[in-house]
């Protein structure tokens, strides 16, 4: 849909997009598209983080689920550049990185969905689309090609909003959420971090996100999918880690595991 | 031991204030006295701060230049109560204990340029004029001025005025205010400005609005630029007072006091009404 | 059981009112006020009265269109008063000391963007608010200019290329008003139609949300200080070159001018929001009013008093006629 | 696979130091100025001096109180100049009219109340920004007390006991100081621990949420606008009985001194968070400098330059100590 | 567990609070609790409501379900006073009411828990759960009984916040979504409203929150609960309504309706 912009194509849409390296399989060596290890975040005296060591594929989803304040947001967070953390490496295609600013992630093709949608209230729907990667004609905004282009990224998530013009302040939760998602699935990412992306979404729209994550696996995009909604979690992961206080208590195969298991993991600590 | 003299000041927007530190430190130079400045930007409870300060800190003698002339007075009593002598300048302050008041009689002053506002007015203005004044409302000392200027010249058959217009003592002010003034008011042939940034303002509004011709200025205070107008002609006549000298004067009044003499308890510095004929020496000055 | 039936498409006129409803405010209050003047004043609308009144405002326009951008990011500038008086000091000994006027025009634009680029580095880089640094930097540069006059005011002479950008006339218009409305309408495309501008609006609205999807939040709230150093060092050579001098004395208390020009123009102090055109009405209206009232002969003692009382007044009308909810053929029960 | 263990709870004395980081820091700078004026001149460690400052800063610190609170509610008032102003003029001018003093102050009292009150309606009531709105009483108030006195000042006589309000000690102590004190004691107590405090908090963190728990959102928003009002008539009642006299001049730029020192003290611009202890450091710190560079004796021409620069050279270094993470025997890679 | 406060008898907690009246049985005479009545709301050009009619009966859980941008969040800030409505008459326990704002409805005991949240970000944990509601000793708060009754309000949600005295701001999603949900919950509300309650929790709470619905519904409380979990709405709500474009287009029986139907009514009108 996105073509020929200064961006690269867009995936949201149906068609285009170039083909990411998938997984080489279990038989050969799997290079991981990022790799954290012993991450470690403070708040003041709050230890968010306490040394997490997480891999993801090419073109795997990975689910990552946890209680309230395990910090899941925070780590995706990290690895998305927002937070620099207090201790650890993080490796992007084997190569050790250091990000200074999510500006740095983003060139590496890193997006993120954030739970509090980060939007611009004041902007409208298509600035906030195109935030930070106007389109432009000259010193100029191309408004038009990006008012056709938006349209076309919003239609690819199946959600309807009358007047692009406006600002985002005045939409329903809903829309707001589906403008974040739409935001960051539709520039090429290479890694895509989603932090409870369906929380505010009705259920036509959760499928089109849920479609949309298996649409980009297939092209080898990396997708870490934060939820609550457990169910979810089978339609779309491969595998899935589990977080409490801080730490990563577990990891799962999606074949290997169930509902009830899930949830057995993820309060795990409070049967004490 | 060596003398310190304190000397608090309105502001230092004004040449008129600067040109009498630089009076004054010239006379403590020459006293072998120190002079310490302050500067209160126009707050009147911060000259009664600094000089109570000045008092913990024991100086010599005081000198003060009064925004408020009443409010000034609880100051000037602690410090003849700690022994410290006052003398005033310019601003005249209310009966106290300071021992001298130095400056100009700014109420005769304004009268003596309204004198000669109405012999111009009488002798190159076939006895008809019509005055505007651009005054600085929140300036005491420029009130005064106004006042007697004003009492002078009303009710004189030909002489009308076009009202006041206040700068606010500042020059960019001043000159929309002028410039207001001179086209609200197209007959109007005559400005008196109170104070430099009035007379600043007033000069560059006449030239803004090329009445070069049709408006006479009168005002306070040279600058270079009056003395521009002065020989371009608009300008008629501008009350120079000496402020370097009533600097002068009043640390010389102090080194007097604190080496236990006496002062007259009115020192008064003269002031010249400069118009073409006497201009000459103070280009000196203003270059 | 209802059918489902779409909502229907709303008149796009009410949205363009309610979305624009602060600067159709100011715009109408304008229109009052000229009306008004007109009436009561015969020189009000003369052609050299209007001119002057533009002239006036020149000055205080350039600096407002910049001060629009940096209330926008939420940040404010106290400091450009004194940005302006010490400009306007330095252009003048600078001439003073034999420089030609273009050069001096040329270094003092880059000495505004220097000024403004270090505030801008406590406030982006630092962390430290506007509000402190501001304040800082009006005491700072006031004191310097103050300094380095000694209090006296520098005449410019000879220099009637230099004269011609504040007292003359090109086409007719003054020089000074044409460069301000040539800042405004830059000010205007930049906000409404650059990257750049998207990027100072984004700022305002959520920081961290622009930083996150990879602005360089911090240089950009830095840059509109710089762009406001510009342009006060733009207002200070227009004030240099009106008056024909150079003092500390210029501009004093420009900064609430200047502040109260952009907010009655419908500008958030939040940030976020903010008007070109709204800024320029802004600042027209206050210098209709003050030119009015002297036209009117109103008592000095009183232009305070009603200078205020009327933008009160008229701010508050114009939130009751415009912000309620605009109902077309519908009452309310 | 890791066993399950809870987070160590994080140590108190870093939570504390990071929640109160501002209040910190103007307290390092506010020790690190007295130990320097300390050390640099004879006279600033002497009680007299000490007393003097107090009592210099008394209205400062008074109207400083009452700003916090506007300020936590996201909004300000640029009118307590004007305020003091016109309290100091009129209680002048019914005092030299013969009635006696403690009516008159009551009488202020009533009236700054009536002045703030009215100001606040058409900030909470009729939703016109809080900056506009004192801009317009900045010049309105002024300019009634311009016109009061007719730019004279007016001398207040034979009133010992007034006179003792602002000049007057009790205890040794000076009364202006104690009458500050007790207010920011009150301050300190009405925002800390009673339910308005919480609701002038909670109106400048969310406004909306406020109104929807069922607060009088509207009515707290303008009553601190009243409080500031009375604390106004408070300040310019002490600068009446002080210098003897009521003046349209008073209390020139007193606004920006005001919210210097409330900002200087960590009440952010934006609402929401602030602290009276803050805003007494932030007072005695300018109060503090302004005093100390008198008895340096610097010159005139620096004074201001030097106030601004210490001022932001200090908050700098301090966000540099105290808003990086503390971090305990930890050490970054 | 709120007990002899200045304010009524909290039921967050297992115990207390007086039992309200429930509904009377199919056939007595039922008197709804709150009744709507073509309610309007337009912001700006936009038609949010287009004519509402709704009844809640004492003691059911309605379940409010629809697309994005439906109307909603908008339907039930007209009922806790958030919005004043445009057109349409509100009546309680049949007596007809206008409210000029929350704190009206409020006294009227309708709670709300904000899709937004409404949280103060600068006040802390304990004073946000009593925001408006201060318990106080004299002029003074009482900080000392609000930290107690606090802690127990978040336990019954099952919520672990380690410091009650953090500012919000500092908060993970579900956590500050938890106090929201205490907030509304734990001061005798006679009408509880949930928009979205269980959007940001976790397993364990989604499941303390569900709970939470039939135990105030069993005490007489009126709960409208929005979601888009649409399970959810099975556990615990005994009607549900749908709305589509401003409109309601249809109301069910909780008995009478599945998944799929509902669905259908919830997309409905797309297939055209
Ligand atoms: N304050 C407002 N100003 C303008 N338009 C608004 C405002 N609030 C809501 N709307 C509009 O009203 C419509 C209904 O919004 P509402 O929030 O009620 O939807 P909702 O059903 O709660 O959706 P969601 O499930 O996404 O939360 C939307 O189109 C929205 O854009
Ligand atoms: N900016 C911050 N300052 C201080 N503490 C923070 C900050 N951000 C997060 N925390 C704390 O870190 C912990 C982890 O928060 P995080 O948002 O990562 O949780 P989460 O797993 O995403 O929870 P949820 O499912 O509720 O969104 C929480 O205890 C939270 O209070
Ligand atoms: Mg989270
Ligand atoms: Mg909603």
């Amino acid at each position: 849909m996105i073509s020929d912009g200064q961006h690269p194509t867009a995936v949201a849409g149906s068609g285009g997009g170039e083909i990411l390296p998938r997984q080489s399989g279990e038989g050969g060596i799997r290079q991981p598209r990022i790799s954290l290890k012993g991450i470690r975040k403070n708040f003041g005296s709050h230890q968010a983080l306490r040394g997490v060591d997480l891999d993801i594929y090419p073109g795997e989803c990975l689910g990552l689920v946890g209680d309230n304040a395990a910090g899941k947001s925070t780590l995706t967070k990290v690895i998305s550049g927002t937070y620099i953390p207090d201790d650890g490496t993080i490796a992007v295609d084997g190569q050790e990185v250091r990000f200074s600013g999510p500006a740095d992630a983003r060139h590496r093709n890193i997006e993120m969905v954030f739970q509090d949608l980060s939007l611009c209230d004041h902007v409208d729907v298509v600035g906030n689309l195109f935030l930070g990667r106007e389109l432009t004609k000259g010193p100029f905004l191309d408004r038009a090609r990006m008012l056709t282009e938006a349209r076309a990224m919003l239609d690819a998530l199946e959600i309807r909003i009358p007047r692009l013009g406006a600002k985002v302040e005045k939409l329903s939760g809903g829309q707001r959420q589906a403008i974040a998602i739409a935001r960051a699935a539709s520039f090429n990412p290479k890694v895509l971090i989603m932090d409870e992306p369906t929380s505010a979404l009705a259920v036509a729209e959760v499928e089109a996100v849920l479609n949309l994550i298996n649409r980009v696996k297939a092209k080898g995009v990396s997708v870490i999918l934060i939820t609550h909604r457990l169910q979810d979690l089978f339609r779309v992961c491969d595998r899935i880690a589990v977080m409490y206080e801080g730490t990563k208590v577990a990891e799962r195969d999606i074949a290997k595991t169930d509902l009830q298991d899930l949830v057995q993991l993820i309060v795990g600590g409070q049967k004490h | 031991a060596e003398k310190t003299f304190a000397l608090v000041q309105i502001n230092q927007q004004a040449l008129f204030f600067n040109q009498m530190n630089e009076g004054a430190q010239k006379a403590a130079d020459a006293a072998g006295a120190k002079l310490v400045i302050f500067n209160a930007n126009n707050d009147p409870a911060a000259q009664n701060s600094a000089i109570e300060t000045y008092i913990q800190q024991k100086v010599d003698g005081l000198a003060v230049v009064a925004i408020d002339v009443n409010g000034i007075m609880p100051a000037v009593q602690q410090a003849a109560a700690a022994g410290i002598p006052v003398v005033a300048i310019d601003a005249i302050l209310p009966e106290g204990p300071q021992k001298a008041q130095i400056g100009v009689d700014n109420a005769k002053a304004g009268a003596d340029m309204g004198k000669f506002f109405l012999d111009y007015v009488k002798s190159n203005m076939d006895g008809k004029a019509k005055y505007g004044v651009v005054g600085a409302l929140n300036s005491f000392i420029q009130n005064v001025r106004q006042e007697g200027f004003e009492k002078t010249v009303k009710g004189v058959e030909g002489v009308t005025t076009a009202g006041v217009v206040d700068g606010q003592n500042i020059q960019d002010n001043a000159l929309a205010a002028a410039e207001n003034l001179i086209t609200g008011n197209p007959d109007m042939n005559a400005v008196y400005a109170t104070g430099e940034p009035a007379l600043m303002g007033a000069i560059a509004a006449v030239e803004s609005q090329g009445k070069q011709s049709g408006v006479k200025i009168f005002g306070w205070d040279l600058t270079a630029q009056a003395i521009a107008g002065i020989d371009a002609g608009y300008v008629t006549a501008v009350i120079q007072q000496d402020p370097s000298a009533m600097g002068a004067a009043a640390v010389d009044a102090l080194k007097k006091i604190s080496d236990g003499g006496s002062v007259d308890k009115t020192i008064s510095v003269p002031i010249t009404i400069v118009t073409k004929e006497n201009v000459e020496p103070y280009r000196a000055v203003f270059k | 059981m209802s059918a489902y039936t779409e909502r229907a498409t709303g008149s796009p006129v009410a949205d363009f009112l309610s979305e624009h409803a602060q600067v159709l405010s100011i715009t109408v209050f304008f229109l009052a006020c000229l009306v008004f003047f007109s009436a009561t004043t015969d020189t009000f609308l003369t052609l050299g009265n209007i001119l002057n009144v533009v002239r006036q405002a020149a000055p205080i326009l350039v600096v407002a269109v910049a001060m629009t951008l940096i209330i926008i990011t939420g940040g404010i500038d106290l400091s450009v008063g004194s940005q302006v008086a010490l400009v306007n000091a330095v252009a003048a000994i600078i001439m003073a000391m034999g420089y030609p006027w273009p050069t001096v025009v040329i270094g003092m634009i880059a000495f505004g963007a220097l000024m403004g680029i270090a505030q801008g580095w406590f406030i982006a880089y630092q962390g430290i608010p506007a509000f402190i640094v501001t304040l800082a930097g009006l005491s700072i540069l006031r004191g310097f200019a103050l300094w380095l006059t000694q209090g006296y005011s520098i005449p410019i002479k000879d220099a009637p290329g230099f004269f011609w950008l504040g007292r003359g006339e090109f086409l007719g218009l003054p020089v000074p008003a044409l460069i301000a409305v040539l800042v405004a309408v830059i000010g205007y495309v930049v906000i409404a139609y650059t990257k750049y501008g998207r990027q100072v609006v984004a700022v305002g609205s959520n920081l961290e949300a622009a930083r996150r999807v990879g602005m360089p939040a911090k240089w950009i709230v830095a840059s509109v200080y710089m762009v406001s150093g510009i342009a006060c060092a733009l207002a200070g050579l227009l004030i240099a070159a009106r008056l024909g001098s150079g003092s500390s004395n210029a501009a004093v208390g420009f900064e609430l001018q200047v502040i109260a020009a952009v907010v009655l123009g419908g500008t958030s102090l939040m940030g976020g929001r903010g008007s070109i055109l709204g800024t320029v009405l802004g600042t027209l209206t206050i210098a209709v009013i003050g030119n009015g009232l002297i036209l009117m002969h109103i008592s000095p003692f009183f232009t305070q008093i009603v200078t205020g009382a009327i933008i009160l007044v008229a701010i508050w009308l114009n939130t009751k006629i415009f912000t309620t909810n605009f109902r077309f053929g519908g009452k309310r029960k």
